[in-house]
């Protein structure tokens, strides 16, 4: 009975559950906590902070690192076209002009409305 | 080279599960809870990957790909939103985040 | 080693059609300077039509292509049928003067439309594959869409709550799958019914995750948290497709898998009939002191939901007739309801707040007498279609067991406390209007089609039931 | 769909257009429209009737089948449960559809001069037509659940035209009183439906009759007893009449088409229909005459002593339709069916002549305020005198042939006391409506206020002519009829010939009609005094009978009275301790709950997310527990 399957999975959950609280939970515990004004501040290389550490967030990279995310994970779908190609064949390539034309067309509408612009 | 059992990618994907899961709950900063939520998909890429070594089977893996290109567009489309919130707010607590309840 | 891929173009005609009719909308708006968005949203609708014209040569067929992983078959037809209806009546709201899209109707009504793809996906997936690809499509996009009306601060934040409470649902998803995939050996449906049989930890394991996505998805409680915030939030337009569309998609995804993966024993399901049961409580209570109308048609929507969940009860083909009768129902009411708000404020989003309806039956007696229609409906008085649908869902469930029975009960007990909100919005429209009422002056043809296509929805099905019924 | 089957569907649809078209477009239409479309839309269904009645005479006659049933498909089916949609078009039908169409058109363009400085005019034809469409549903449908629909359409329409001059207080009151009596009747009938559903297991007629033989006795005489209390309450037969002599609040022609003519028949249609169940249950047949009989006798004699001219009417209807409802009880279903068709000419034509009375008199229906009317309304006159010979039963006018034909079946079916009933009542019909007709009438000169006027009219003048002449020659019908009334009742056990006379009966019949007139003669004509003396004499039954039996009263007492004494003490009580206890307590369960739930949509994300954490933890937990238990029993897959 304790063998059974489910006694595994039981066991095995509250062990991946316990094994994940812990590691969340580690370094809240074990840190040394002693806050002093100093190690609060921003840290500016040794100038005093002229404003408040929190700011407006640099969106323009934001755009910059989604659009290249996502075009990138496109492009990761190139190799294993290419590798196949030759199997393929013409199907493989009216596949991938397809692809090609509607991340174009998304591509297009991302400049034509100002995305690649840096503001 | 000793082939690592099954079982131990599902934990490693459990507990990387978890972490993300719990990462979820008590992060207060989108970005950081977004990257929780990348966690937990990966953990499920893992048990993907680990059965499909498992079978000899690609279509797990083929399973795995689609998931990253599908977590990329997802990660961008957050991050988007994201930043459309944050645009005007002070600071970045999701907890500040609740016009509307009840 | 690689078997040609044929791919039967019949089969994803509709999703084709789609295709280039989002990325046309794309590329005019690209190409013309100021395209009016009428002309986008036409485009759309035209191409909606278009899908649905490529359809009906699909009628009564079963194919599927793809090597099986999608499928056309007459269990997917009714849903996309549904959810060509949703785009074509959203889009159609969009055009109104007030309606709110970002200031960006290319993207919007692209969108909107690869929204729609993502629900006919969904539909016909017979892989896990599928079912993900569909349902992240229409999730993505439907973040996006849910924070159109981003000058408004409550547009902001219900795209932030959906997208990163969607994705963690996805991620439950995604484990899920992995380990039915693990369990099956195979990520087809058909595969995973032999270790359904089999039953054991894996699959089950996966199949609860999976759940879990699935029913945040469909808004069944205890995931049901997101929903009254995005619906409110939600541009309207969004919002009524929101409600319609996603829940027909994923109950095709729902009901497929029940029927295909558990055809033989449903027991696994017991925990599904626990969410309904739950949902319909959360549901028919949380709408009660709601004021707004939005908010109050998302917790209706929850308790619709679990309504829907009792059509799977019990094995066989009158389920899935009762499913797509009570979806059909529900699209109707809900998207004339919807279409009243619109039609009211042109669009404007101040008119989903009930005090805009205070004394409408005597300021405009034509549009609150169909308000009244579709609200009736939701409450379900007969000779409307929610009578029926609910008629039949009682039937359906009360031959399946104590937990059918349970959930018809608690479909009553539910039914009675909904009577207090619907009739509480009825009761609003003929009380004597405040002095500061909201103008509700709107009166665009293309809104008056829509809610006049609910309201013969609603009635037709309700007073003629075969007309729907006879052919499912 | 076929020629035919397409004609008949207008045919029902025609009246339900009209109704439609007037109330939607009346506002904007000159009242003349409304008129029009109401009275166009009748006379084009008549016609078609008349079409497919000829057509079905042809053919059989020359010995051909033709259709009578028409399937148009299924309307409902939600397993186990098929409604289907198809109207049923036998000799039994078409003699109800022709009257309700051709009775109903001459109504109809009579009410166009009646009701023509009404102020409710559009709405009133609206109503009208779509009572005509009620009652075709009725009659055609060829199963009991439209014909449900259309007994509880008929309760309507009716309840709206009882009620139709609504600032009367008396009219909505008896517009009430109607609806709640015939409401006890439609719960009957679907008490009946239910039984019929559950022992035969359909509610199509052609499947239940065929299916009778094979049910018991005492279940087909509870489903007979059911629907006959539906019988009774539509048909206001004993004990469920009182609704009737109140529904003269209603207007004239509505008392003509609805409370004479047709609506009230439907009971003698419905047990009519359901002759093999009553063939197959004598002890509900035997009530069924039981009832008829007895409210034959019971309503003339309260006919003998009313001074409401609209009132006498009501109850000789009442009265007359206790001959048909105890012909169809005794199994004459023809007979019944035949008094049914010349009843509608000649209370019809009473009614309306009454009607031009009442006009002329500007509104007057006491009978005691009028007199001598003779020579002032010569068309009134001469018309009323036609219809009560007629009802009265004085050869060759319609009435003699169908209550003949209804008291030759009684002796002929071995009823000597229900038919010493209908003989007494026959006599009593001769004395009361010669009564009417000599205080109305004659009996010295005129004794009301105002002075009488006479403003012909042709839209009212017409149809009274022509329904003067069909209550004339109506009897003469009897062997049509009866012939094509013999395709429909096919089997029954009892069915008698109407076309052949009982001539010792009829003869013995027609002595007492004419003691009855002569007496009528005799007290209001020729010896006032001694009518005084004999009411002084009398004075005590008079009083009894002129109170109809007190069964107001007795109503009031036995129901009311407990009802409201309930009522009271209900609300001293229950509402105070349970009834006010249980929505306080549920709403603040449901307050409860919805604070809960709203508690719950904290609008804090992370929440959210928390409670997806916990639900799907729960969700896991409901696995791994229900299969710990599945294993413990050893039933563990795997």
């Amino acid at each position: 009975m304790l063998f059974s399957p489910w006694a595994t999975v039981a066991i095995f959950f509250v062990v991946a559950v316990v094994v994940a609280l812990l590691i969340s939970a580690v370094p809240g515990i074990f840190t040394s906590k002693r806050p002093n004004r100093a190690k609060s501040e921003a840290y500016e290389c040794g100038v005093p902070p002229t404003s408040a550490m929190i700011g407006r967030f640099p969106v323009r990279f934001y755009l910059v690192a989604m659009l290249f995310v996502i075009f990138d994970v496109e492009a990761a779908s190139f190799y294993p076209w290419a590798v196949r190609l030759r199997d393929l064949g013409a199907f493989g390539l009216m596949e991938m002009v397809t692809f090609i034309v509607v991340l174009g067309v998304g591509y297009a509408y991302v400049w034509k409305k100002g995305g690649f612009s840096w503001r | 080279m000793p082939q690592v059992p099954l079982a131990d990618y599902l934990i490693l994907a459990t507990v990387l599960f978890v972490i993300g899961l719990v990462g979820f709950l008590v992060r207060r900063n989108p970005i950081t809870m977004l990257m929780a939520i990348e966690l937990m998909w990966n953990a499920g890429n893992l048990v993907f990957a680990a059965f499909a070594r498992n079978f000899g089977d690609m279509t797990g893996q083929v399973f795995v790909f689609i998931v990253i290109t599908v977590a990329a567009a997802e990660a961008a489309i957050s991050l988007a939103i994201v930043v459309m919130v944050f645009r005007h707010r002070e600071d970045v607590d999701v907890d500040d985040i609740s016009v509307m309840r009840g | 080693m690689i078997q040609s891929v044929a791919i039967d173009w019949n089969v994803i005609a509709p999703v084709v059609v789609l295709v280039a009719t989002g990325l046309l909308v794309l590329v005019v708006d690209l190409l013309s300077r100021s395209a009016p968005r009428q002309l986008l949203y036409g485009i759309g609708i035209v191409g909606s039509l278009a899908a649905f014209a490529a359809m009906l040569p699909l009628r009564g067929q079963e194919l599927t292509t793809f090597g099986g992983a999608f499928a056309s078959d007459s269990f997917s037809w009714p849903f996309d049928v549904l959810l060509l209806l949703t785009l074509t009546i959203s889009l159609a709201l969009s055009c109104l003067g007030k309606a709110e899209d970002g200031a960006n109707p290319g993207a919007y009504a692209a969108l909107l439309i690869f929204c729609t793809i993502g629900g006919l996906i969904l539909a016909g997936a017979t892989t896990l594959i599928g079912i993900f690809l569909g349902l992240e499509e229409l999730s993505l996009a439907l973040y996006v869409l849910a924070g159109t009306g981003y000058p408004r601060r409550s547009s902001q934040e219900a795209a932030l709550k959906y997208v990163l409470l969607g994705s963690l649902a996805s991620g439950f998803l995604i484990f899920g799958m992995a380990l039915l995939y693990g369990s099956a050996g195979s990520i087809s449906l058909a595969a995973m019914s032999h270790a359904a049989y089999a039953g054991g930890p894996l699959f089950i394991g996966g199949f609860a995750l999976f759940l879990v996505g699935v029913a945040f998805k469909l808004a069944l409680a205890p995931f049901h948290l997101w929903t009254p915030d995005v619906y409110e939030g939600s541009p309207l337009a969004v919002t009524a497709f929101m409600a319609v569309a996603v829940k027909a998609a994923m109950f095709a995804v729902l009901a497929r898998f029940a029927y295909v993966v558990f055809g033989h024993d449903a027991s696994a399901l017991v925990p599904l009939w626990i969410l309904a049961i739950l949902s319909m409580i959360v549901g028919n209570v949380g709408a009660i002191r709601q004021t707004n109308l939005k908010r109050l048609l998302a917790f209706s929507g929850i308790a619709q939901a679990g309504y829907l969940v009792l059509a799977l009860a019990g094995v066989g083909r009158g389920g899935v007739a009762t499913l797509v009768f009570y979806l059909a129902a529900y699209a109707f009411m809900n998207l004339g309801a919807f279409a009243v708000i619109a039609l009211i404020g042109n669009g404007d989003e101040l008119h989903a707040d009930l005090s805009a309806y205070r004394g409408l039956a005597f300021r405009r007696p034509m549009v609150a007498a169909l308000m009244m229609l579709f609200f009736l409906s939701l409450a379900g008085i007969p000779a409307t279609a929610g009578f029926i649908g609910k008629v039949l869902l009682l039937g359906q469930a009360m031959g399946a067991g104590p937990w059918g029975v349970a959930m018809a009960v608690a479909l009553i007990v539910g039914t009675l406390v909904s009577f207090y909100v619907y009739f509480q919005v009825i009761w609003q429209m003929f009380a004597p209007a405040d002095a500061e009422a909201v103008a509700s002056d709107g009166n665009a043809a293309v809104s008056w089609v829509a809610v006049a296509a609910g309201a013969v929805g609603v009635l037709l099905l309700g007073i003629v039931p075969q007309l729907l019924l006879a052919h499912l | 769909m076929d020629k035919f089957a397409a004609l008949v569907l207008v045919i029902l649809l025609l009246p339900l257009a009209g109704a439609v078209l007037i109330s939607f477009a009346g506002p904007y239409l000159p009242r003349v429209a409304a008129a029009v479309i109401a009275n166009g839309t009748l006379l084009v269904a008549f016609l078609m009737t008349g079409i497919v009645a000829l057509t079905g005479w042809q053919a059989t006659s020359s010995g051909q089948t033709i259709p009578q049933h028409f399937a148009y498909g299924t309307w409902a089916l939600i397993p186990p449960l098929k409604i289907s949609f198809g109207l049923l078009i036998d000799p039994l039908a078409l003699t109800w559809m022709l009257i309700i169409t051709g009775v109903g058109f001459l109504i109809h363009l009579y009410s166009v001069g009646y009701m023509a400085s009404d102020r409710n005019y559009r709405t009133f034809f609206a109503y009208m037509n779509l009572f005509v469409f009620t009652m075709l549903l009725l009659v055609m449908s060829d199963n009991f659940l439209w014909l449900l629909v259309g007994w509880g359409g008929v309760g309507l329409a009716s309840y709206l035209l009882i009620g139709f001059y609504y600032d009367r207080v008396s009219a909505v009151l008896a517009a009430r009183k109607a609806l709640i009596m015939n409401v006890i009747g439609d719960v009957g009938i679907m008490i009946a439906i239910f039984l019929i559903y559950a022992h035969l297991g359909s509610a199509a007629y052609s499947d239940v009759f065929a299916r009778v033989a094979s049910v018991g006795a005492p279940a087909l005489t509870a489903i007979g007893l059911w629907l006959l209390l539906g019988a009774v309450a539509k048909s206001a037969q004993l004990p469920l009449h009182t609704w009737l002599p109140d529904a003269m609040e209603g207007p004239t022609p509505v008392s003509a088409l609805i409370h004479a003519a047709t609506m009230v028949t439907a009971g003698v249609y419905l047990i009519a229909r359901c002759y093999p169940i009553y063939d197959h249950a004598p002890v509900a047949a035997e009530v069924v005459a039981v009832v008829g009989a007895t409210s034959a006798l019971f309503a003339a004699t309260i006919g003998c002593v009313q001074y409401d001219i609209k009132r006498v009417l009501a109850y000789s209807t009442m009265s007359q339709i206790g001959y048909m409802m105890f012909a169809v009880g005794a199994g004459a279903y023809t007979a019944g069916a035949f008094h049914f068709l010349t009843h509608a000419f000649f209370k019809a034509l009473l009614f309306m002549a009454a009607g031009i009375v009442i006009q002329n008199l500007g509104g007057e229906q006491d009978i005691r305020k009028m007199g001598g009317l003779a020579g002032k309304m010569p068309l009134a006159f001469w018309t009323f005198l036609i219809g009560t010979v007629a009802i009265a039963g004085v050869p060759p006018f319609a009435g003699f042939f169908s209550k003949d034909a209804v008291i030759d079946a009684a002796i002929a079916l071995h009823h000597p006391v229900l038919g010493a009933f209908l003989i007494i009542a026959a006599f009593l019909t001769a004395f009361y409506m010669f009564r009417l007709l000599f205080l109305t009438f004659f009996s010295g000169a005129y004794r009301g206020d105002g002075a009488p006027h006479d403003h012909p009219m042709v839209s009212m003048n017409v149809p009274v002519v022509v329904l003067a002449i069909l209550a004339t020659v109506g009897g003469f019908l009897a062997a049509p009829l009866g012939a094509a009334l013999r395709l429909t009742f096919v089997g029954a056990l009892h069915d008698q010939d109407i076309a052949t006379i009982n001539w010792p009966v009829a003869a013995g019949a027609f002595l007492l009609v004419v003691a009855g007139i002569a007496t009528a003669y005799a007290l209001y004509q020729v010896r006032p005094q001694l009518r005084e003396s004999l009411i002084r004499a009398l004075a005590g039954p008079r009083q009894l009978v002129m109170n109809a039996y007190y069964l107001d009263t007795v109503y009031h007492w036995l129901v009311e009275v407990p009802a409201y004494a309930i009522a009271d003490a209900a609300a001293g009580f229950f509402e105070t301790f349970i009834i006010r206890a249980i929505p306080l307590a549920a709403s603040a369960t449901a307050a409860a709950l919805g604070g809960f739930a709203r508690a719950w949509e904290s609008g804090q994300l992370r929440r959210y997310g928390l409670t997806i954490a916990v639900g799907v933890v729960l969700l896991l937990a409901w696995y791994v527990i229900t299969a710990y238990a599945a294993a413990s029993q050893g039933v563990l897959p795997q």
